[in-house]
Parts: structure tokens; C-alpha cells; sequence
């Protein structure tokens, strides 16, 4: 989230748009009532009815998978009715930026596209820039190669006729979303986006995320309080684990993962840390090799030094191109060639796309080590339906851990707020904090090492020293250490730090090795104030929901991010009614005008306002040109959003172009790897989600008999329609199938349902929960992911885990 | 007259020191009575409170654990009416937490170990369990470890062990558990935010 | 002063919570009876009094979202035949109620009742912090100073009472994160989890008043490490407890009212507690806020 | 005799979190009865000698084109003068003075279950095969008589249900109801001055539950 979750008090309007808060983030709708109590405009855009959508004001559904369609006609409508804010677009957006003439898009397609490795050559996507290497812009908004006529260009295709012929939403259900939304295109109005894994879970996944925010950014939503971009997340520290880099491609606080190339530390360094020529550009990111510096001092301590490039070459390194993300990382073991795997507090036999395969590759390996708190689909792998144990050689270490509640820590939520949690009882029986599981795990490790093997240098050098006086994690020691330390006597301007006194913050960071800091974005998370993390302070000064002494946000207690945006040029706020931020001129004393300063949440940066065209700093100071990007070069499939079809569809073509599935996308091919599309024994789009009963594969609450009461099996949502057609009756068992395998459930017969007429055809689409397996209880049922594709969107490697194509057929006696 | 606060708190306020019930004339012998009897059949309990975070989705709300500070187990789980955002609701899940905790028989409380072909289940003890892992990490890495790839470049890598996990630990466990797994070399390195 | 009726009806709450706790615990019935008059005649004398005078209080909110309480330089007026009246009526109330108090007190009455300038030398006598005049009275009357002391802070209670009541309204919606009262800057006698959410509130052990505070933080050091926080109860009574404080060895007694349906008057609740309010002192914790009941000798 | 106890249950607050209906079952002792999903998420499927409070989901189309999805926490209205007593001549079935609680006694063995059930304009009473003792809310009259409010409003976490003086509760109803016809102009409380478990719904009580507003 940009912002967070109290913030939602603060909106005018509210979309809910590939998530269902209502059942799966409860307590948010207590800020979204809030909301709506004060005239906020609840909006629920999705397949089917949610209990979301019970509570909303206004409701469209739209076919799973078509939501650049619907957001890109939002975009038109936008333009079109001059609603967008143009002080902001013209300012702090790269809406004047000029692109280079190489930039193309023809039926489908960006130019630089190369058919034969099915990757774009971004550099055909690239500004055009004067001979300082500055960005060349056009202040009018009216050459025809800036992007703001770019942008008007592209989405002129999406006409509400055209939109609602691929998405089946009707014509007036778009425009009064649109209407709705789009009022909030002005100073005084802060409209923001709830969205959740039914955005991520497309090969569209990440550029339907961006096309919301082209939106907020024409609209000025961005950096506003009730306004920003907001992705609920799932888990209860899936920040705190992307934050600390548990993937592949990032190193704690997302700085990029060393790639084969970059053979030592100058030329990592060099390929991350990125210029500006822009005098007006903070360009945080020329930071980075501070951060990095520090982070390895916090990997490798004292054995960290200059002559040894800090340890960069201890680190992994990954060939160039190469992904480890999940689907690869099945796929690889699938193919045998992953032959040891520890499954940390997950579920992959039941939470990952085409689970089969995921449970075949399980029965490939050597060995599994399954940490949880409940036994699991995963760590029993090899008991489950259709396995043989007698011809499994996968040896299973299954560890209990500590709950939650047994062990001290702290996890970040969606709004990035790091709260400290307190043990209140043991764990029971043999289960260990996993912090305890860990420290004498690779202290076997090491002293396996200690005698012989391969490359010891990284395992004998890691700093390792996170326990107490009793032997035990101590995850305030190690919190101390993800905050940082200065290594020796320190002076920064007037202040003088001590040798071993922890960093106050992150713009404190060294870049020569005497500063660490495990995770540059937690620097002043546990610094000379203490646990900031643990703070219970209820003061709320702006009256916004801020909290700024309640535990502790990244990045530096900034409680909405691109704040710098709230204000206008001179520093004042947008709308002074939700004052977040403000400048305030310095007095003067004694004839000498002091300096002037921000008041209200912590700014982003220093910096006067724009304005002061010497000291002044544009707002999105985590670009490189310090303006939001509208038209976004970064990505593998676009600087635009366009629409492509999910990889099974049910349509026989795009309308939109010729180019039918997103091009950039990475298709598996194996024995187990099966998608199928518009095949007529898979006529109807499937798709997945939650209850609230059940979090996630159901490991921690299909064990709880009250939870297990109320929402006991598998089922299906289908329409009237589509069960008239199958001859389905409400409460029957039922067999939904793809081409990767079939799960039984009930059909629920609803209205909450209804077919989509997209272009001339009728489209069914049904649902299920994926919270289900065959474990437990007995006759639940199995997990809705044995059906789903193992394919991802081309950035993140996010499986497509929310449209594709089933059949649903009546099962003999199935009543 | 007109008095200011503070002798507005000297003439309603405190009782002064050497002043006792008995003083007004009033047995309190049933009551101390009434106290001493709930020590001797112990139904005098005490217990902490101890705040925490929800477990399950990212809303992050409060909770209240209170725990018996003699048997040393949880006695209720409350949401933390001083808690910013849930300002003491919780969701169904969250309400359930209890259940979670050493109260639910379900818990894994044993290391378990299974052997290649078995049908079941061993119990093992801790040592035993992480000394065998340590080893089969060990093999597995020094049979497979790439040091150059195919460019010659090189790499120092480990692509025969896999990790994912885990969205559920916590922050102080997460920085520990890549450090360690990337000082093995590994890089298939992946959790729950990849799904 | 107030008729039968409206006193009965005014009255009511507090007689059904003392009432209850006399059936629930018997033990208890000696003290509670013993209190009874008078916490009933407090509550009809403040009832009876015109609300107070505020033209030269003026809250200055700045101050007083930086923990000043609203009271802390403000002035009040307590009106000498105002005075007179709550004291004839809870006077009687004592002597039934405090037998060693019986015969003192009813000296104190005719004191009251014969000397024409008895409430001028008493008024200046209770504000000042010299205790000379009521050591002088004390002795005339033949009381302990202390226990006259006690009389003469429960003869003030309907006045800070009433006061706070009428500067309650005017801020309800500020913020206020002290353990101290937030109108007169004393410290509260009970805590009182209330639904639904069991949010805290403390009730302040002199003028009455209600504010809310952390559930997890000692209201007396603002000490909030879990581990030094416990809460002692019966199993029998669970809403009913003593929170206490390692850090300060302070203690305060609370209820938990999510339950119930009719939430007890606070004076009379706190009363009720008053065995664990020996349970904590005998563990060597010290009340955060005295009362009339919580002196307790040691046991 | 004093007014007596009511029930508020504003449908409109409701996100069927079914709290309710465990917290109903765990005060009294009810055991979670083995479930299937019967096509709906409406579980257990109806009231029973074990099961005295459920939540009925319900759904259809509406005019506008969406559908509707309500949710309505059903109990015993206790009614002011209920139609369970009326074959109820040795006392089987109590109406507390105190509170206004309806109690059904040990003593309801002996009624004829059919023409008890039949008289129950909302058919709440449920009978225990075994047994043939009939079943259904109490107020939580042991709660309610001992200064607690029952366990089903306790549990709500959207303050859908609240728990009071009759004559409070009646205010709070009107109150909630006149700002409701703003947004949903076919609001009311049902039945409002017949019985002490009042529901407020937004739209026709029939769509709620067939036998929302009784028979």
C-alpha cells in the first residue's frame, strides 16, 4: 500500500476491484463504512457478487481477466470529459516527456519486438533527451510524441462498446463506474483502488496494476491521504518477507540480485545505481550503493572489508536472464534436478498453480524439510491421493514450530507498519520458534564446514552471533542488526556517533564499510529511541489516521508515500480540508530568514517545494527523473497497458489487436505443463478465491472445528444459467475439470453469478476457494489449484491463477 | 469562596496517611475473611496480557493474549480495543485464534521424521533431526555446487536445494533465514508473494 | 432538597449495584451497609446542586493536549449555604454509618447548626494546606485529624462531582492519553473494561469523571512492558480485578462490564472490590488512587 | 411488571461472520453438529433441537439488475404474547415477568410439538427426537438475570446486535430506522411492538427469510 489501511476514512470514492475485502480483509471495511459515513462512494467491480459487493454503492462485473479493457475505457473517459487534474499531470507526471521516434505500437504490439525470444527491446521505448541528457518535454501537452497524446492515442481504442464487448459488462454499468471514479479528478477529492490477487494472478498482472495507476496519477490521487495505490495484502507479513527478499531476484530492502556479469563490486554497483541528469531530480536510488555497502557489513561483519569488495563475491550469483520465481523453481524439480527443498510455514502442494505438478516434483527429491505449526498437504506429500509411499524415496523432516504467539517478533502489514509482537506462552510440546530451528540448523552446518567442503568462505563468515546469553534467537538482536550499526566513531555534521551506537536512519548510511545496516529500508525501525516498532502512542496530530507514533513505517515512519504530491508548487496542500503535508516559510530572526519546513507526516525528502526552482526537488524521488510515470518504459510487456487475453480463454480472439495472448509471456512445455484455449471440452472461465473462514490453503484453520462448521466443503459458484445448461441443481456434488486435473465439489446455484454476453457469445464463468485439501477434514474436498495454469505474468512470474477453463459436469448419484 | 486545583485536590482528595476502616468503626473481618479464603482453595488466579499482531491476512490488527501466570497457558485472546485500526473487532479467523494455540490437539508438537519408501511416520529428537538435515544440505551441495557457468563466469551457486517460505514468520527470522540460505549458495530462493 | 421519588430514582443504580454485591458476597454486606448512606446522600446532595459557575474557567486546549488538566490554575466557586446543606445532609449519613464516627459528628453538626460562622472558618480551613484550624476543630470535637480529614473530603465530593460533570461535555472529543484525570489532574479508583470492544475507562477517584486509557499501560507510570503487568482475579468473579503494576507497585482495582446488561455505579463497584483490593496490598502493591476504603491496615 | 428485555438485530450492519451462531452454541453447551455444504453457505441448514440460532443467507435478483445477498441472524422473537403458549396450560412454556423471556421448560415433553410449532407465527420451536423436549432461544436467561448480555449479542463484532431495556431499545430502532429510509426507503423494524427480538431490514422482509416479519 501507498497508504494504509485507517487512510480509507479519508477517500471520496473507493473502487474495490480484484479483491473482496468484505471476506477477506474484514476489518477494513470498518475505514471503508467510515468512509461511506462520510459520503464516500463504495465501488465493486468484479466477476461475481461478493459480499464486497453487498455493501457498495454502485457494482459491475466484468469477465475474469479483462480488466485493462474496463480501467483503459476508464482512462478514455477521462481524457475524453476533461477530467483529468492538470496541474498535477503537467507537474508531477511524464505526461510533457517527449518519446523518442523508434516508440511504436501497431495491432497489438510495442515496437522492439522480437518474435524469436518473445522479448521487447526496451530501448525502443526511450525518451528522447537534449544534449545534457536531459528528458526533452513539451509543457503544452500538445506535440503529438509527448506522452499525454501518446496515452490519448492508445486508449482511443477503448470505447465503452468496445470495452464492453470483451469484458461483458454492460455499457451503463461502465459508465456510471467511470462517472463515479472520475470525480475525483479534482483538488478537493481523493478517490483510491483496493485491489488484491485478482489483479496479481494474470499474465496481465502487473501492467493491470500500472493502468490503475495512470489513472491515479491524471486523476492526483497519488501521494494523497484517502487517495494512493493499494494493493491488501494477504499474509500477515508477506511486506515484511518481500521487504527481506525471501525471492529470487532481490536482495533485502529490493536492491537488485548480482547478476554473473557483474563480476565484482564496482560493476554491481554501477549497474544498479541509477543517474539523473535532471537537476531538479533527487533521484534517491544514487543511494543505493550505501545501502549495499551496509548490507553486507551486515552479512559478513568484520570479514566484510574494502580489499574484498565487502564479500560481494560470498553472494550467489545468478546467470544474466536467468529466473529462479516459483513456476521455475517446480518446474526445475519436476525435472529432478532440485533434489533437497525445505518448505518454510507454506503449503505448495496446495497453494501452487497446477499443484499436481507441484506434488510430483515433491516426490522427485531427495529430501523435503516442512517447518509448520499444522501438518500439511506438503510435508504428507507422500500419503496423499494417488501416491504410492512404497515408491517414494523423498525422505520428510517435518519440524514443529512456534505460533505466532510463542515466540517475540515483529511483521509488517499491508500499510507497511512493523509491529512488535510479544510472546505470551511457550510453544507446546517439542515446537521451537523458528528463529531457534535456524540458528542451530546452520550451526550444524557450519561445523560440518568447519572440517571440509565446497567453498566454505561464505558459510564460515557469515555474522551469526543473533542469540542471547541463554543460547536462544534473540530477535532483538537481530532487529538491532536489520536496523544497523556505525562501525567506528562517526561525525555527521555536528553529531558525533559512537562506534556500535545504532543508525538513526537510512540518509545516515555509509557507502566506505562503516556503517551496516541488514535492510536500509528498516534503518530507524530500532535505533537510539529504541523499539520504534513496539511504540503505543495514540496521538494523531494531523487527524488523518496517521498514527505516527504507533509502531513504526517504513520508509522513516512515512505514513503515505509520494506525499510531496499532496501539495501544490508552493508547498500547500491540495485540499487544506485533508491536510497531509504542508510547507511552512521560516521566520525570520534578527533580520536572517530561517529555513523553512515541512509539517504533517515525514515528507519525502527534505526538500523545499518545486517552487524554489534552486533547492526545490520534484516529488517521485524514487524516479530517476522525479516524475510519476504515466508512460512506464520498465517493463518486459509495455510502456503501456494493453489488453491481451488470459492464456485460456474463452474467445476466439482479442478485439482489441491481432496479438491474441500477452506476447512476452514464458510457456512451459513439459509432460505436465497442458493449457488448452476456446476448446469446446473447456467452455467455461474458472477462477479462485477466498472465504473468510479459511485463510489461504486452509493449513491453520481447517484444523479449527468452529471454523470447519461454518464452511465445511469444496464448492462451485454458478450461475442459474449455466446449471440449467449442465442440469446442475443447487447442493449437488459436481465435477469441475481442466485439462491439469478435475476437483469434486458442491455447485452453489446462485444469482451472485450471471453469464457474460461478450460479443455475440455467452460466457460462463464459475468460482471456487482454493482453501481446501485432501488432509483434512476427511470429505472437504481438494485444493481448486489442481486446476489452475502454471503460467505467469512475464514480470513477476505470478501465476494465472484467476481465469482460466473448466468444465463443469453433474456427477452420477451425485446428489 | 474559590479554591485552585490544587486545593481543590487537598480538600477532596487523598485520605490521609494513618487513617484505616477501623478508624470509622467497621469489622472488616468478613472481608478479609472472604480474601484469605479464595488463597486457600485457590481460586486466586493471575495472568499478563500481552499484545500481539494477528497471524493471518495484512490488516494487521491487535489482539490481547492473557496468560495464566501460574500454569503458564493462554487463557483468552481478545481483539485490542486500543489498537488504531481494529480498535478491538476482529474477523471470524481472528477471533478463532485460541484455537491455534496449544489448546488445538492438532498442533505438531513432535519432530517427525519419514524414511525413503515408508508409509509412516518416526518421532525423532531435535539433534538428531538437525544434525541429519545438516548433512544431507552438505552432500547435496558439495555434489552440485556450480562454480563457473556456462560463459565461465563465475557464479558460486547451488541449484539443487530449494527454498520457499515464508510469509508467516517473522521479520527478526526472515533477514536470518536468507542470509543463511544465500551463504549456501542457494538461488532458488522463493515465498508466498511470488503466488 | 430533592423529593422521595426523584431520589429513589437517582438513587437507584447505586443501591441495585450494593445491593448485588451484599447477595454475591456476603462478607461484604458489613462495608457496604456501612457506606451505603452516604454514597446514596452524595449522589442526591450533588444532584441538588445548581451546576456550577464556569465564567472564569476557560479551557486552553493547547495546554491541555499536552496533559494539563483542565482544572490545573482554574478557580470555583462552593457556595457557603450550598455548603451548609450537603454537609446537614451527609452528616447523619456518616454517624449511621461509621458508629465511632456517631457521637464526633454529631458535635460536628451542632457546630454547624448553632455557629452562625461555622462554614466561614471551615471552608478556608479545608482548602488550606495548614492543617491548624481542623486540628484545633478536631480536637474540640474529639475525632482523629485524619478521620475528620476523611469527613470533611466526602462533605466537598458532591461539589467536584458536579463540576466535573458539566466540564465533561466540553471535552469529549479531545484527545487526552494521561493516567490522570483529565478535569481535576487526580488519579483514578477503578478501570472498567466496557463493550463492546472492551475499550478501558477510568473513573477518578475525586470528581467522578470518566476518560479512556490503554488497556496495556499502567495508568500511574505509563509503564507498559507487558512482562511487569498482572491481573489478578477470582476464578469465580472474572470480570472483577486488580491490575497490577511491577514497575511502580501501584495497583488499581477494574471491571470487565462487556457482559453485562446495567453497568454498576462506579463508587459502589470499587466498593464491592474491596477484597481484592487486600489481596493486592498484602502483595505489598499500594493503591494508585486512595479512598475511603482502600486504607486497609495490614492483614 | 418493568418493560422488560429486547433484541435489536440491524441487518443492515450484518457481513454474516456467523459469530453469532457459534457464540450461541458454545454458551449453551450445543454441539457443532458434523455439516455439509448443501449448496449455499448457510450452515447448519435450520434451526434444530441443538442448533437455536442460524444465520439465513439469502439471494435473488433485484430490480436494478444486481442481485441482492442478505443476511438475517434468526432466533425466537420472544414475543409479547406468544403463540407457543397458547397449548401451553400447565406451564410448560414460561414468559418471565421480570425480563419478558420466553423459556421453554423440561416440562414441553408433554406438548403436542406440531400444534406448538404450528402456533409460532415465525416456527422457532424445535423438538429433540429422543427426548421429545422442545428447544429454542432462552435470551440467555441465565445470562440475562445474572447482569450479562446474551452470548450472540456479546459476539458481535459489527454491532449488528444490541441488548437492552425495552423501551432503549425501541428509541434505538426508530432512530436507526428513520436515517436508514434515506438510502433504503422500504427500512422498518418488524413487528416491532409484538416482539422483543426486533429485526431492522432495508428492503421486503420475505426476501430476507420467508418468515422474516412471521406468517
Amino acid at each position: 500500500m501507498t497508504n494504509h489501511w485507517i487512510d480509507l476514512k479519508n477517500s471520496d470514492c473507493i473502487l474495490v476491484m480484484g479483491s473482496n475485502a468484505a471476506a477477506n480483509h474484514p476489518i477494513s471495511m470498518k475505514w471503508v463504512q467510515k468512509a461511506k459515513d462520510n459520503g464516500g462512494i463504495l465501488i465493486s467491480v468484479d466477476p461475481r457478487y461478493t459480499q464486497t459487493s453487498a455493501k457498495s454503492d454502485i457494482y459491475a462485473a466484468l469477465r475474469s481477466g479483462t480488466d485493462i479493457p474496463f480501467l483503459g475505457g476508464m482512462i478514455k473517459y477521462i481524457l475524453d470529459n476533461d477530467k483529468y487534474f492538470k496541474d498535477y499531470v503537467l507537474n508531477y507526471t511524464n505526461a510533457s516527456f517527449i518519446v523518442g521516434p523508434k516508440y511504436d505500437f501497431q495491432d497489438g504490439l510495442f515496437a522492439g519486438y522480437d518474435p524469436k525470444t518473445r522479448k521487447y527491446d526496451a530501448t525502443f521505448w526511450a525518451f528522447e533527451r537534449d544534449q545534457d541528457s536531459r528528458v526533452k518535454r513539451d509543457t503544452t501537452l500538445q506535440n503529438p510524441n509527448c506522452v499525454f497524446q501518446l496515452l490519448k492515442k492508445h486508449y482511443s481504442r477503448y470505447t465503452p462498446e468496445q470495452v464492453s464487448s470483451i469484458t461483458g459488462t454492460p455499457v451503463s454499468d461502465l459508465l456510471k463506474v467511470y462517472e463515479a471514479y472520475a470525480s475525483t479528478g479534482t483538488k478537493d477529492k481523493a478517490g483510491t483502488i483496493m485491489y488484491a490477487m485478482g489483479w496479481t494472478q494474470h499474465t496481465v498482472g502487473v501492467q493491470n496494476i500500472r493502468t490503475m495507476s495512470i489513472i491515479q496519477l491524471l486523476l492526483g490521487n497519488m501521494g494523497i491521504a484517502g487517495g494512493g495505490v493499494n494493493a491488501l495484502r494477504g499474509e500477515s507479513n508477506v511486506q515484511g518477507s518481500t521487504d527481506a527478499a525471501l525471492l529470487f531476484h532481490i536482495l533485502p530492502g529490493y536492491l537488485a540480485y548480482p547478476r554473473a556479469n557483474q563480476t565484482n563490486l564496482e560493476t554491481y554497483l554501477k549497474a544498479i545505481t541509477p543517474k539523473t541528469a535532471e537537476p531538479m531530480s533527487a533521484n534517491w536510488p544514487q543511494n543505493l550503493p550505501k545501502y549495499f555497502v551496509s548490507l553486507m557489513k551486515s552479512f559478513w561483519g568484520d570479514k566484510a572489508t574494502k580489499e574484498n569488495d565487502f564479500g560481494y563475491g560470498w553472494l550467489p550469483k545468478l546467470d544474466v536472464g536467468q529466473n529462479c520465481s516459483w513456476l521455475n523453481l517446480f518446474d526445475a524439480m519436476y525435472d529432478g534436478k532440485i533434489k533437497g527443498f525445505f518448505s518454510w510455514g507454506q503449503n505448495p502442494a496446495c497453494s501452487g498453480a497446477n499443484a499436481h505438478k507441484v506434488r510430483q516434483g515433491l516426490a522427485k527429491l531427495d529430501w523435503l524439510v516442512n517447518v509448520n505449526i499444522f501438518d500439511s498437504e506438503t510435508g504428507s506429500f507422500w500419503k496423499g491421493p494417488g501416491m504410492d509411499p512404497k515408491n517414494i524415496k523423498t525422505e520428510v523432516f517435518m519440524l514443529p514450530c512456534a505460533a505466532s504467539i510463542e515466540k517475540e517478533g515483529s511483521i509488517s502489514n499491508s500499510g507497511r507498519w512493523a509491529q512488535w509482537r510479544y510472546k505470551a506462552v511457550d510453544a507446546p510440546g517439542m515446537a521451537k520458534p523458528d528463529g531457534d530451528i535456524m540458528v542451530e540448523l546452520f550451526d550444524k552446518i557450519r561445523g560440518l564446514y568447519k572440517k571440509n567442503g565446497k567453498f566454505t568462505d561464505p558459510i564460515l563468515n557469515l555474522k551469526w552471533d543473533y542469540v542471547n546469553e541463554k543460547g536462544h534467537f534473540d530477535p532483538h538482536k537481530m532487529a538491532k542488526e536489520v536496523n544497523g550499526f556505525f562501525l567506528k566513531d562517526t561525525k555527521i555534521g555536528e553529531t558525533e556517533y559512537k562506534k556500535g551506537t545504532p543508525v538513526p536512519g537510512f540518509a545516515m548510511l555509509q557507502a566506505d564499510g562503516s556503517t551496516s545496516s541488514g535492510n536500509w529500508i528498516y534503518c530507524q525501525s530500532y535505533n537510539a529511541a529504541g523499539n520504534n516498532m513496539a511504540r503505543r502512542k495514540k496521538e494523531d496530530p494531523t487527524g488523518l489516521g496517521l498514527f505516527p507514533e504507533w509502531a513504526w513505517a517504513w520508509p522513516v515512519n512515512r505514513r503515505i508515500i509520494y506525499n510531496r504530491a499532496s501539495v501544490d508548487l508552493n508547498g500547500q496542500p491540495w485540499n487544506p480540508k485533508r491536510s497531509l503535508l504542508k510547507w511552512v516559510e521560516g521566520q525570520e530572526v534578527d533580520g536572517k530568514k530561517q529555513p523553512g519546513k515541512w509539517v504533517g507526516d515525514v515528507p519525502d525528502g527534505p526538500w523545499p517545494p518545486m517552487s524554489d526552482t534552486k533547492a526545490g526537488r520534484y516529488p517521485f524521488i524514487m524516479k530517476p527523473d522525479g516524475l510519476a510515470s504515466i508512460f512506464g518504459p520498465g517493463l518486459v510487456d509495455g510502456p503501456f497497458p494493453e489488453h491481451y487475453e488470459p492464456l485460456e480463454c474463452p474467445v476466439p480472439k482479442n478485439l482489441l489487436s491481432g496479438q491474441f495472448i500477452n506476447p512476452t509471456i514464458k510457456i512451459f512445455s513439459g509432460a505436465m505443463d497442458k493449457h488448452l484455449t476456446c476448446d469446446p471440452r473447456f467452455p467455461f472461465v474458472g477462477t479462485t478465491y477466498r472465504v473468510t473462514e479459511h485463510w489461504q490453503t486452509g493449513i491453520m484453520t481447517r484444523w479449527q472445528p468452529w471454523l470447519i462448521e461454518a464452511e465445511p466443503q469444496m464448492f462451485v459458484e454458478m450461475s442459474e444459467e449455466l446449471a440449467k445448461l449442465r442440469g446442475i441443481k443447487n447442493g449437488e456434488k459436481v465435477k469441475v475439470s481442466s485439462i491439469r486435473g478435475v476437483v469434486e465439489a458442491v455447485a452453489i446455484v446462485t444469482t451472485r453469478f450471471k453469464p457474460f454476453q461478450v460479443g455475440d457469445v455467452t460466457v460462463h464463468q464459475v468460482g471456487m476457494p482454493w482453501c481446501f485439501g485432501w488432509m483434512v477434514p476427511k470429505d472437504g474436498g481438494e485444493s481448486a489449484n489442481l486446476l489452475t495454469p502454471n503460467v505467469g505474468d512475464p514480470n513477476t512470474m505470478i501465476p494465472e491463477s484467476k481465469a482460466f477453463m473448466v468444465n463443469v459436469t453433474r456427477m452420477e448419484g451425485g446428489a | 469562596m474559590t479554591v485552585s486545583r490544587r486545593e481543590f485536590l487537598a480538600i477532596s482528595g487523598a485520605v490521609g496517611a494513618g487513617f484505616a476502616l477501623s478508624t470509622l468503626g467497621i469489622d472488616m473481618g468478613p472481608v478479609k475473611a472472604y480474601a484469605e479464603e479464595l488463597k486457600k482453595i485457590d481460586k486466586m488466579k493471575s495472568a499478563t496480557q500481552s499484545t500481539t499482531i494477528c497471524p493471518y491476512c495484512a490488516v494487521g490488527c491487535g489482539l490481547i493474549c492473557s496468560t495464566d501466570t501460574k500454569a503458564k497457558k493462554i487463557i483468552n485472546i481478545e481483539g485490542d480495543p486500543d489498537h488504531p485500526i481494529n480498535e478491538g473487532a476482529l474477523c471470524a479467523k481472528g477471533a478463532s485464534l485460541f484455537q491455534t494455540t496449544a489448546n488445538n490437539p492438532n498442533r505438531l508438537q513432535k519432530v517427525l521424521y519419514r524414511a525413503p519408501g515408508s508409509d509412516k511416520w518416526q518421532e525423532k529428537s531435535w539433534e538428531w533431526a538437525l544434525s541429519e538435515i545438516a548433512k544431507r544440505v552438505k552432500a547435496t551441495r558439495d555434489a552440485n555446487f556450480i562454480e563457473k557457468n556456462a560463459k565461465g563466469e563465475v557464479v558460486n551457486r547451488v541449484e539443487a536445494i530449494a527454498h520457499v517460505g515464508s510469509a508467516a514468520l517473522d521479520n527478526e527470522e526472515l533477514w536470518p533465514l536468507q542470509a543463511m540460505m544465500r551463504a549456501l549458495g542457494l538461488v532458488y530462493i522463493e515465498h508466498q508473494a511470488r503466488i | 432538597m430533592v423529593s422521595d421519588e426523584t431520589s429513589k430514582k437517582i438513587t437507584g443504580s447505586i443501591r441495585d449495584s450494593l445491593e448485588k454485591t451484599k447477595k454475591d458476597i456476603p462478607q461484604l454486606a458489613g462495608v457496604v451497609d456501612a457506606f451505603e448512606h452516604l454514597l446514596v446522600k452524595r449522589t442526591i446532595a450533588k444532584f441538588a446542586l445548581p451546576t456550577p459557575n464556569f465564567s472564569n474557567v476557560t479551557i486552553d486546549f493547547a495546554r491541555f493536549s499536552q496533559g494539563v488538566p483542565v482544572l490545573d490554575d482554574g478557580k470555583i466557586d462552593i457556595e457557603k449555604d450550598s455548603f451548609r446543606k450537603v454537609a446537614l445532609l451527609l452528616l447523619p449519613a456518616m454517624r449511621k454509618g461509621f458508629p465511632k464516627l456517631d457521637a464526633p459528628l454529631s458535635r460536628f453538626e451542632s457546630f454547624i447548626n448553632e455557629s452562625e460562622t461555622a462554614i466561614d472558618q471551615l471552608l478556608p480551613a479545608i482548602e488550606s494546606t495548614d492543617s491548624t484550624v481542623l486540628d484545633e476543630l478536631a480536637r474540640n470535637l474529639d475525632i482523629s485529624p485524619t478521620a475528620l480529614q476523611f469527613v470533611c473530603s466526602e462533605l466537598a465530593k458532591p461539589f467536584t462531582e458536579k463540576i466535573a460533570e458539566a466540564i465533561a461535555p466540553l471535552i469529549q472529543d479531545v484527545t487526552w492519553l494521561k493516567g490522570y484525570c483529565p478535569v481535576c489532574g487526580a488519579w483514578p479508583e477503578l478501570s472498567s473494561w466496557k463493550g463492546p470492544e472492551g475499550r478501558r475507562f477510568l473513573n477518578c477517584s475525586v470528581c467522578g469523571h470518566e476518560w479512556t486509557y490503554m488497556r496495556t499501560q499502567c495508568p500511574f507510570c505509563e509503564n507498559s512492558d507487558n512482562a511487569k503487568l498482572e491481573i489478578i482475579f477470582s476464578e469465580d468473579r472474572k470480570f472483577e480485578h486488580a491490575e497490577l503494576c511491577h514497575e511502580c507497585m501501584k495497583y488499581i482495582v477494574g471491571l470487565d462490564t462487556r457482559n453485562m446488561v446495567n453497568l454498576p455505579h462506579p463508587s459502589a463497584a470499587s466498593l464491592g472490590l474491596i477484597y481484592l483490593d487486600f489481596l493486592a496490598q498484602e502483595r505489598g502493591f499500594a493503591p494508585g488512587a486512595t479512598s475511603a476504603w482502600n486504607v486497609l491496615e495490614k492483614i | 411488571m418493568s418493560e422488560g428485555y429486547s433484541i435489536l438485530v440491524d441487518t443492515s450492519k450484518c457481513t454474516a461472520c456467523r459469530g453469532c451462531q457459534i457464540a450461541c452454541k458454545q454458551w449453551n453447551g450445543l454441539p457443532g453438529t458434523k455439516t455439509k455444504n448443501e449448496g449455499t453457505h448457510e450452515n447448519p441448514m435450520d434451526l434444530s433441537a441443538d442448533t437455536w440460532k442460524i444465520l439465513r443467507f439469502s439471494e435473488g435478483p433485484s430490480k436494478n439488475g444486481n442481485p441482492f445477498w442478505y443476511f438475517f441472524s434468526e432466533q425466537c422473537r420472544h414475543c409479547m404474547s406468544p403463540g407457543c403458549m397458547a397449548e401451553a396450560e400447565k406451564g410448560e412454556i414460561i414468559q418471565d415477568e421480570k425480563t419478558g423471556a420466553v423459556i421453554f421448560t423440561p416440562k414441553t415433553k408433554s406438548l403436542n410439538y406440531e400444534a406448538t410449532r404450528e402456533g409460532c407465527p415465525y416456527d422457532i420451536p424445535r423438538q429433540n427426537p429422543k427426548t421429545k423436549e422442545l428447544f429454542k432461544c432462552s435470551m440467555c436467561f441465565d445470562r440475562i438475570t445474572n447482569n450479562m448480555i446474551p452470548a450472540c449479542v456479546k459476539s458481535c463484532p459489527t454491532g449488528a446486535m444490541t441488548f437492552g431495556e425495552r423501551p432503549k431499545i425501541l428509541e434505538t430502532a426508530k432512530a436507526r430506522v428513520q436515517e436508514l429510509t434515506k438510502r433504503f426507503p422500504k427500512a422498518k423494524a418488524l413487528n416491532a411492538d409484538d416482539v422483543r427480538t426486533i429485526y431492522i431490514v432495508t428492503d421486503d422482509p420475505q426476501k430476507y427469510w420467508k418468515l422474516a416479519a412471521g406468517k
